[in-house]
């Protein structure tokens, strides 16, 4: 029924206005603004809803398909449509969204306006990049993320917020710049800037291997990947709260979902060959980065790199496609789709887990693991949602977190057992720095008068942090309906790439 | 050899030499004469190609405007020409190497074996009675109407520009407005006092 | 020969630009200091009738004129509309600085509008002639212009060097012409098509004529190596001037290059032998100098000239193509470059006001506290210049790679990309100053609401173009339907 | 589906719940009432399903509760498998765990002494405390009752949780927040091979449900796969040995045993409920559970026999040297649980099992009576400070006698007939590493008649360093904690008599623990097994009876006969003395090796790759690189008009060289 | 006969030593301008050696326009050094240096 409605249209354009409304709101009458915004935000959460009930799991078509000529003369259309890949990134974003907003509810005392409109603009603008059909639409959206997170980092950003977030942007757009001429070659062989007219564009070999690592370079970056990961830790310290989770929850997964929209069915071949690149940098990104982890002493940064090692679960995930052979019951799917599940719940559980050292943050003013110790004394209800979120992060059972690690490791087994080795040792070092931080900060006798005159959880940290925690626990119970939205475009996706294009 | 091309070397070697005054000589007023020397040199090749309304237009616009506009500001701004001649300039070895390099690779090209006589066959000379001067005029002002119109353009500019840069008032300075002097009437200048008679 | 008035019709926006300036140049003298902003009036009033003059002559099929000398075709609409609009701003902006300075005279809108029939006529030159003559009338009222605060010793020296080497550009221009025209016997670009069409690439006198005309036409541009002038110029003028001089002529000087390389020697094109090879080795260097120099600048008017040079490479990018999706990609970015340089310096003169510029990078420093509006309106301006989507910068930049890329030359635009990450990193910097550092001088900014309304429009049109370029886009393709 | 069993799975998970949220203000009375109904309704069930196993032969139910998820066409189920080895198992879990719940109410009575009192953290701790053993109770009956991988790993980890939430259930101490990250962190390299068995699993069987499992079993029994260069190994080794490295970690196996005695550090109950009775004997069920696997590989048999054997000898010896009264008992776990270890690699999983059971009851009594005494002692658990005690707590001497008895087998005592018919299944298999195995075994019975009578004596009998007066205050405990010993002691002492036929020989485990006939050791000692009587009386005869009399023998000789000589004997053997003292230095090489170690890794990829190399060199390297080329450059712009026109000129020239030239 | 190529030279010749004048020239800006009149005059050069061996006017007339520039450029260009010379006190290029970097 509501095939025929706009609604991505919708869930992009209304945050956006809504975000320059919030802007005209101005400052004078904050509450007003606060209220705006998160009106606005649940309104397009609301909104995108029906993307999830009126979705149609069975089939592997665009569906909600909206399209108009933007420039005629290239080509280029105003084409969005979703799938069960993007499907799910879109009402994860949308879900998001509200929680960040209560989250810098009274936090925020500069400019409060822009700040919330700054988070907005950046919901539709992700929502954009997920359901653009069009190359040159999606990556206008790309880009164009980075100008609010650009500010937003820099704007409400800790003391060394400037290095972080013009290495942010100038990483960033390092990595985009090529896939824009990739994208522009491909242009002139198919004549047009549709991304599923791409998947279809007879390539050569070497043609692949250069498009795939002009895309290598935006993705991998964005994702991010081991070598190109460094902006991250930085990026997170010196953002906000509300900056970090977004960064977290949603940027990053636009990486990995740039590998399934383009990477692998536009160039397969050249995946294929390259595969061992990607999953070499995926299992480093999960070891090495695990151990880089385990020395930080900035909660932030540790929480980074935790996101770093996790992520490597969702290319490992997306690239052990071609070791396991794409036969049904191969376990390609096991791994792409734990790939998506590992996006899913990381951006729950990231989230919290920064939403977390927000909670603390907010009351001490620092993030250094030693300035903390026996919270839990102080703030026994906070205790709770750190050490259930810490182990959501550590992949317990139960957690969303455990359900994409426990596909992805199934997968690589198939793949190599050495690849299946290295990936379930995330189960020791992830819980070793998670727990060792939740010791550290939770535990133990109180450390300083800091600590000592700390205050429970209010009711906002409350709200955002319960909401999460019931999201993780579904999601890790009953995975099913999820894997389901998902499970007729990615078995699609594979058909598509088993076929090589030479 | 023709007689011709006698004096056409003869002028180039004049022109050529003058010009090179022009770059060398370290005293501005040096210079330009040689300047001078150097277009009246030209104009004298120019009247070799036919081409007389140029070359007396180049004598006559130059030499009679232009470069005695150069002469009167080289005088205006009294430039004391000392410093100007200390020290010569470094970098001369590469200036030169440079021109030479420049020249040779022109030379290269513009030379015989692209326009010798057999490329370009030297034209047949007018009637006696072929005015030149008729030829360009007949055509300045149709064909190249708009042009010339340009041209005035820019003059205009120039004298704008120049008057516009140039043109000072000094507050100091007294003038007098000559239509006050003949808008005065009587009783501004002359005043009747009337005297009693001197006593005794 | 019969002489046809309706003939001029064509011709009606020169003619109504030059009788305009002479009107100016007579009301001005009538005038008294105070009421000086009469003569702006008549000047802005002026420059938008002229717009409508233009688009009241302007029609599909092409014209030519005088014997050859002139042409009307639908590039010259497009473009002279262009160049009236922007000097319209240019003027608009610039009012309040003259003012401040005591250079609120009649000569800056009379030069002025000399220059801007320079312009018009470069734009609408059918022959090496009027092109040149277009030219002169362009730099000497430039010449002037810069030199026009007479009591700045910056501003004569940069008139100085300015004045030397572009007379020793337009030296070699006229050298190269004269070997072209030698060769063809024509100075008229249409003829001169067809003569070199026949002679083709292998005349060594051509190309060596067409290097000079190159070269020449570099300067103007100010591409790399013969970019010199433009940091210094840009410098030293006063800024009025410099925002004058870094818009419009850009457009000029594009018009320029498709007379004479396009129009006239297309078939000179030729991959490495032509002037497409000339015009990479020019626009790689360019992009290249330009962004890496103006990293190290401190003087955002001398960054600006910088960012001139890179952007100078990309528009060269579009016309190296030698495709009509080049010429309307190269076309679109000047204009756009033209808007966005006409913005940028507007900020700078926004932000200056009685005994103070706003030169220095630090003078930008917490613009985002001290003015939000117009801290946004420069954040447009600058990642539109960074070709940041979704501002009108990025479509500017896509489409001059399409261009280059649909001609096989894949590595010049992957080269361009480079250039401009190392390009945005001075762009963003300018919005680290307004927005992430505390402001240095707290004044309010000192400008006329025209001024603020204008400069407004001008800075959001980055982001209404950006959204819906398609406009522009076919209008710049529609130049070319010829 | 029947519901009696998502009853018994689902009631302590209530009680748990209510009792963790609502804590605050259902007050103490509450929340024990509410989590030990939870528990006792599943007691009831699960003795009920027992009862129904046992009389009215009810059938095995395999049935699925709900899809968790399907991908790539492998089904994850959440469902149970209800056969008589759960229905034993869910029994002694449920029967313990009620037992330890009513303990806590006495043993938790005064809990907010063990917080400081600023703690908000203290405030409700009692309630947290049950909702957390009434939490373990439900993941563990989740663990035992699975019916596919998924589940069991699910249960596995869950305890290994709710263990951790235990261990360091005192957060304000140190050594307790140390011990439960160690217990999580150990535990986790145990899952690391567990979860990649699971996959091998997955990968090779392409379903994670038993049944579909265990069918396949035989036709991939000679599946070659290669891991390590060509080299084959046999399929069912290597899903054997991945699976027994989890059971390494639960069970804490040598070397990943360094856990449990940490665990300590949590309060008496749980380590009698989690690491005595239950969670830590997950290991064993697992290895039972997946006979059908284990059976096809002897290579993994004789692995899992060796660890155990190894495991049952040396932690006891580390045994005899402790001074503290729950660390003896800890050991005495871990070299029991090597026991079934070895009961299972002899392919006795009955026996295994068997000896679980009754050492469920036993160590769980000698736990709770450990913890009676140091309620007794106002928690003081060095036994140097007791002695004598016997006439204050008589309740507790006595039936940690019974205990003590159970534990080193004495004849008649249900432990006697589990560790026999492990020593006698050990005896009769003919696996690689038996021999090894058998003599271990034996000497482990000495050791632990040793131990647990030097305790026994330490503790309840002699002076001990306080006059009577210090011991006035010494008083039997309250009701709630002894009927739990009185409760627990009963089975202690029959529980053996009673099963010993129906389990070990009878057709009990036939249909569920799967024995190839040529590793069957049990059917061996069948063959002369006429009635539990009968079996003392061989016991009798046997070499471990002598030995279990030996070491109670030298126990009564050293400590109570004359105490000297124990110092003498410390003295003589000081370097061996050391080693049990220092527990063979694994504590120690652990800390320094891996904790150390990988703290130092990361330190080193961190500064040297992430900071020096990455963002050093290649980050902020370029970004300075190219500002100083920039700074060069634009020194090419002298300001000399000269140079301006050179470089003109200069750019004139190499273009025309280089087109009209070149 | 006189050759075309000879013009030419000796317009190469002259462009060449104007060209050299302006770099080689530390001290006199006049002589600057002086040197870029030798230029138009190698340039003029040609053009009159151009029609007068094409026997077509239109190099005449370019030349024509081309001194009418030239003069117009001189005007300005010594304008410009007056504006210099009062704000500098000289005309020594060496001194035009403030600006650069």
């Amino acid at each position: 029924m509501f095939a025929d409605w706009p609604i991505l249209s919708l869930t992009i354009w209304l945050p956006i206005l809504g975000g320059f409304m919030v802007i005209a709101s101005g400052d004078r009458e904050v509450n007003a603004t606060r209220w705006t915004a998160l009106i606005i935000s649940i309104l397009t959460f609301l909104v995108s809803l029906p993307l999830w009930f009126g979705f149609d799991s069975g089939t592997a078509e665009m569906q909600f398909v909206e399209r108009t000529p933007w420039i005629p003369l290239f080509n280029i259309e105003y084409y969005m449509g979703i799938d069960g890949i993007s499907m799910p990134l879109i009402i994860l974003t949308t879900f998001i969204t509200p929680l960040v907003v209560i989250a810098g509810w009274e936090v925020i005392k500069y400019k409060p306006s822009f700040y919330f409109a700054a988070f907005l603009i950046m919901e539709g603008v992700m929502v954009g990049v997920f359901a653009a059909l069009d190359a040159m639409l999606f990556y206008v959206f790309w880009e164009a993320m980075l100008i609010p997170m650009f500010l937003i980092i820099g704007v409400w950003g800790g003391p060394n917020r400037v290095y972080a977030t013009i290495k942010f942007f100038l990483y960033t757009f390092f990595g985009s710049v090529f896939m824009l001429v990739a994208l522009i070659y491909m242009f002139y062989q198919s004549g047009n800037f549709e991304i599923l007219g791409f998947h279809d564009l007879k390539l050569g070999l070497t043609e692949q291997i250069l498009i795939f690592i002009a895309f290598l370079m935006a993705f991998a970056v964005k994702v991010p990947m081991w070598p190109v990961h460094t902006w991250l830790p930085d990026a997170h310290v010196e953002a906000p709260t509300g900056g970090s989770v977004i960064l977290a929850a949603i940027m990053l997964k636009i990486g990995g979902y740039g590998f399934l929209r383009f990477s692998l069915p536009i160039t397969p071949d050249a995946s294929h060959t390259l595969d061992w690149v990607i999953i070499g940098m995926s299992l480093i990104a999960v070891v090495y980065i695990g151990f880089v982890a385990l020395a930080q002493q900035d909660m932030k940064k540790l929480i980074a790199y935790s996101s770093i090692a996790h992520m490597g679960f969702v290319t490992l995930g997306f690239f052990i496609v071609f070791m396991v052979g794409q036969a049904s019951g191969s376990g390609a799917a096991l791994g792409v789709e734990g790939g998506m599940v590992q996006m899913v719940s990381h951006g729950f559980i990231s989230a919290a887990m920064f939403l977390c050292v927000g909670v603390l943050y907010d009351r001490m003013h620092s993030r250094q693991i030693n300035d903390y110790g026996g919270v839990v004394n102080t703030m026994p209800v906070f205790a709770a949602f750190m050490v259930f979120f810490a182990m959501a992060n550590a992949g317990l059972p139960g957690t969303s977190g455990f359900v994409g690690e426990f596909m992805v490791i199934l997968a690589s087994f198939r793949a190599d057992f050495w690849y299946a080795f290295l990936a379930a040792s995330t189960l020791i070092i992830g819980a070793a720095y998670t727990l060792w931080m939740v010791k550290r900060v939770v535990f133990g006798e109180v450390t300083n008068e800091g600590v000592a005159s700390l205050d429970d959880m209010n009711g906002r940290e409350y709200i955002v942090l319960g909401t999460l925690a019931v999201a993780v626990l579904v999601l890790g119970l009953w995975p099913a309906p999820l894997v389901e939205v998902m499970n007729a475009s990615i078995d699609n996706l594979l058909q598509h790439i088993s076929v090589s294009k030479l | 050899m023709t007689f011709e091309k006698l004096i056409f070397y003869v002028l180039a070697a004049v022109l050529i030499i003058s010009a090179t005054m022009v770059i060398t000589r370290r005293n501005p007023v040096h210079a330009a004469l040689s300047l001078i020397l150097a277009f009246v040199a030209s104009s004298g090749i120019w009247m070799l190609a036919e081409a007389e309304f140029l070359a007396i237009v180049l004598v006559l616009v130059y030499v009679g405007a232009v470069m005695v506009l150069f002469l009167f500001v080289l005088m205006m701004l009294d430039i004391d020409v000392a410093t100007l001649r200390a020290g010569f300039i470094k970098l001369l070895p590469l200036g030169i190497l440079m021109a030479v390099a420049m020249a040779a690779e022109l030379i290269l090209v513009v030379g015989p074996e692209n326009f010798g006589l057999d490329k370009f066959a030297a034209p047949a000379r007018h009637a006696a009675d072929y005015s030149n001067t008729e030829e360009l005029g007949s055509v300045l002002y149709t064909v190249y109407m708009y042009p010339f119109e340009i041209a005035a353009v820019i003059l205009l500019v120039a004298i704008i520009a120049a008057i516009g840069l140039t043109m000072r008032r000094r507050p100091d300075s007294k003038y007098i407005d000559p239509a006050t002097q003949v808008a005065v009437k009587r009783k501004d200048r002359v005043r009747l006092v009337s005297m009693d008679a001197e006593k005794g | 020969m019969q002489f046809d008035l309706t003939q001029l019709i064509p011709v009606l926006p020169e003619i109504y630009i030059l009788s305009l300036a002479c009107f100016v140049l007579v009301v001005d003298l009538f005038i008294k200091q105070e009421q000086r902003i009469v003569t702006y009036g008549i000047t802005q009033v002026g420059l938008i009738l002229a717009v409508v003059v233009t688009v009241a002559v302007a029609q599909p099929e092409t014209q030519i004129l005088f014997d050859g000398s002139y042409i009307r075709d639908p590039m010259s609409d497009v473009l002279k509309v262009g160049i009236f609009v922007i000097s319209f701003l240019a003027f608009l902006y610039a009012k309040d600085y003259l003012r401040d300075r005591d250079l609120f005279k009649g000569e800056f809108y009379t030069l002025g509008l000399f220059a801007v029939l320079g312009m018009s006529i470069m734009v609408s030159s059918n022959s090496f002639l009027t092109i040149y003559l277009g030219l002169e009338l362009l730099a000497l009222s430039m010449y002037a212009l810069v030199a026009f605060n007479r009591d700045s010793k910056a501003g004569a020296e940069a008139a100085m060097k300015y004045f030397v080497l572009g007379a020793l550009a337009s030296g070699m221009l006229l050298y190269g012409i004269s070997m072209v025209y030698g060769m063809t016997g024509t100075i008229r670009f249409d003829e001169m098509h067809q003569s070199i069409g026949a002679v083709g690439l292998d005349n060594m006198v051509l190309i060596f004529g067409l290097v000079f005309i190159v070269v020449g036409l570099a300067f103007k541009l100010g591409a790399v190596p013969f970019h010199m002038w433009v940091p210094d110029v840009y410098h030293g003028a006063p800024t009025a001037v410099t925002l004058f001089l870094g818009s419009a002529p850009k457009i000029a000087a594009f018009a320029l290059a498709m007379r004479m390389l396009v129009d006239g020697m297309e078939p000179l094109l030729g991959g490495w032998d032509g002037w497409q090879g000339m015009l990479i080795v020019l626009a790689v260097l360019s992009m290249g100098i330009g962004n890496l120099i103006a990293i190290a600048q401190t003087n955002i008017k001398r960054m600006l000239a910088y960012s001139t040079i890179s952007h100078v490479g990309f528009i060269l990018l579009g016309i190296l193509a030698g495709t009509k999706e080049g010429y309307t990609a190269a076309m679109f970015y000047t204009l756009v470059y033209a808007l966005m340089s006409a913005g940028g310096f507007g900020i700078v003169i926004a932000l200056s006001r009685r005994g103070f510029e706003a030169e220095n990078l630090d003078d930008y420093k917490g613009l985002y506290q001290r003015s939000p509006w117009f801290a946004g309106m420069m954040l447009l301006l600058m990642f539109s210049m960074a070709g940041v989507p979704p501002t009108v910068g990025f479509f500017a930049k896509l489409f001059v790679l399409d261009a280059v890329v649909s001609v096989d030359l894949t590595w010049v635009a992957l080269v361009g990309v480079f250039f401009s990450i190392i390009g945005a990193f001075y762009y963003i910097r300018i919005i680290k100053l307004m927005y992430f550092d505390k402001p240095v001088d707290e004044s309010p900014l000192t400008m006329g609401v025209d001024a603020r309304v204008v400069l407004s429009l001008n800075g959001l049109s980055m982001l209404y173009l950006g959204l819906f370029p398609a406009g522009l886009l076919s209008i710049c393709h529609a130049a070319f339907a010829g | 589906m029947e519901y009696i069993y998502l009853l018994l799975v689902l009631a302590p998970l209530v009680g748990a719940i209510v009792a963790g949220f609502l804590g605050g203000s259902i007050g103490r009375k509450g929340a024990h009432w509410v989590t030990s109904l939870g528990v006792g309704i599943s007691t009831l069930a699960s003795l009920f399903v027992l009862k129904r196993f046992i009389f009215d032969g009810q059938e095995v139910f395999n049935g699925s509760v709900y899809t968790w998820m399907v991908s790539d066409g492998l089904h994850m189920e959440v469902g149970f498998l209800v056969d008589q080895l759960t229905a034993v198992m869910i029994s002694v879990v449920t029967f313990v765990s009620f037992c330890v719940h009513i303990y806590t109410i006495g043993y938790m009575a005064d809990d907010e002494h063990n917080w400081p009192k600023t703690s908000k953290a203290g405030k409700n701790s009692y309630q947290r405390f049950f909702s957390y053993i009434s939490l373990f109770t439900f993941s563990m009956l989740m663990l035992v009752m699975s019916n596919n991988f998924m589940q069991l790993f699910f249960g596995w980890e869950a305890v290994g949780l709710v263990s951790y939430l235990l261990i360091g259930f005192w957060s304000v101490r140190p050594t307790a927040i140390f011990a439960n990250l160690k217990a999580f962190l150990v535990n986790r390299v145990g899952d690391f091979g567990f979860i990649l068995g699971i996959a091998a699993v997955a990968m090779y069987f392409n379903s994670l449900d038993y049944a579909e499992v265990f069918a396949m079993a035989p036709s991939l029994a000679d599946t070659q796969v290669q891991i390590w260069g060509d080299n084959n190994w046999s399929l069912m080794s290597v899903i054997g040995i991945l699976l027994f490295i989890g059971a390494m970690g639960k069970s804490a196996q040598v070397p990943l045993h360094v856990w449990l005695p940490d665990s300590m550090e949590g309060p008496t109950p749980i380590s009698a409920l989690i690491h005595a009775a239950t969670m830590v004997t997950a290991g064993i069920f697992m290895v039972a559970r997946m006979s059908p696997l284990y059976e096809l590989s002897e290579t993994a048999l004789s692995f899992v026999l060796v660890i155990g054997a190894t495991t049952a000898l040396f932690t006891g010896l580390i045994g005899i040297v402790q001074n503290d009264i729950k660390r003896v008992v800890a050991y005495s776990t871990l070299s029991q649980l090597g026991y079934m270890m070895v009961a299972l690699g002899a392919s006795a999983y009955a026996a295994g099992i068997f000896h679980l059971m009754t050492h469920a009851f036993f160590k769980a009594l000698l736990f709770l009576a450990a913890g009676s005494v140091i309620i007794g002692m106002h928690h003081d658990q060095d036994i140097r400070n007791m002695g004598g005690i016997k006439k204050y707590m008589p309740i507790t001497y006595w039936t940690s006698l019974v205990g003590s008895l159970a534990l080193i087998g004495f004849p008649g005592f249900s432990g006697f007939f589990s560790k026999d018919a492990i020593i006698e299944a050990v005896h009769h298999s003919n696996i690689a590493g038996a021999g090894y195995a058998y003599v271990l075994v034996v000497a482990g019975v000495f050791v632990t008649a040793l131990y647990s009578f030097r305790m026994f004596f330490l503790v309840f009998h002699g002076k001990g360093p306080r006059d009577e007066h210090a011991k006035q205050h010494i008083h039997e405990t309250p009701k709630v904690v002894t009927i739990p010993l009185i409760l627990l002691a009963i089975p202690s002492v029959f529980l053996g008599y009673i099963t010993i036929g129906p389990m070990l020989f009878g057709d009990w485990f036939k249909d569920v623990l799967f024995v190839l006939p040529e590793h069957d050791t049990l059917a061996t000692v069948g063959e002369h097994f006429h009635g539990a009587g009968g079996f003392i009386l061989h016991g009798m005869l046997g070499v471990p009876f002598y030995l279990a009399m030996g070491g109670l023998a030298v126990a009564w000789y050293i400590y109570m006969k004359n105490p000297a000589i124990a110092d003498k004997i410390k003295s003589v053997a000081a370097p061996i003395y050391l080693l049990l003292d220092k527990k063979y230095w694994f504590d120690e090489a652990y800390q320094f090796v891996f904790a150390g170690g990988s703290r130092a890794l990361g330190k080193l990829l961190w500064l040297v790759g992430d900071r020096g190399l990455i963002d050093g060199l290649a980050v902020n390297g370029s970004a300075t690189s190219v500002g100083w080329v920039a700074g060069i450059v634009r020194h090419l712009q002298t300001g000399y008009l000269y140079h301006y026109a050179i470089a003109m000129i200069l750019g004139l020239t190499l273009m025309l060289g280089w087109f009209v030239f070149a | 006969m006189i050759e075309l190529s000879d013009y030419l030279i000796l317009g190469a010749i002259l462009f060449a030593l104007s060209v050299a004048g302006i770099f080689i020239n530390r001290k006199n800006v006049i002589i600057l301008l002086m040197c870029v009149e030798l230029m138009l005059l190698a340039v003029n050069m040609n053009f009159v050696a151009f029609s007068h061996f094409l026997g077509d006017t239109v190099g005449q007339v370019f030349v024509f326009f081309i001194l009418t520039v030239a003069a117009a450029e001189a005007a300005i260009g010594l304008a410009i050094l007056v504006v210099l010379f009062r704000s500098k006190r000289s005309i020594n290029v060496e001194d035009m240096d403030a600006l650069k970097g």
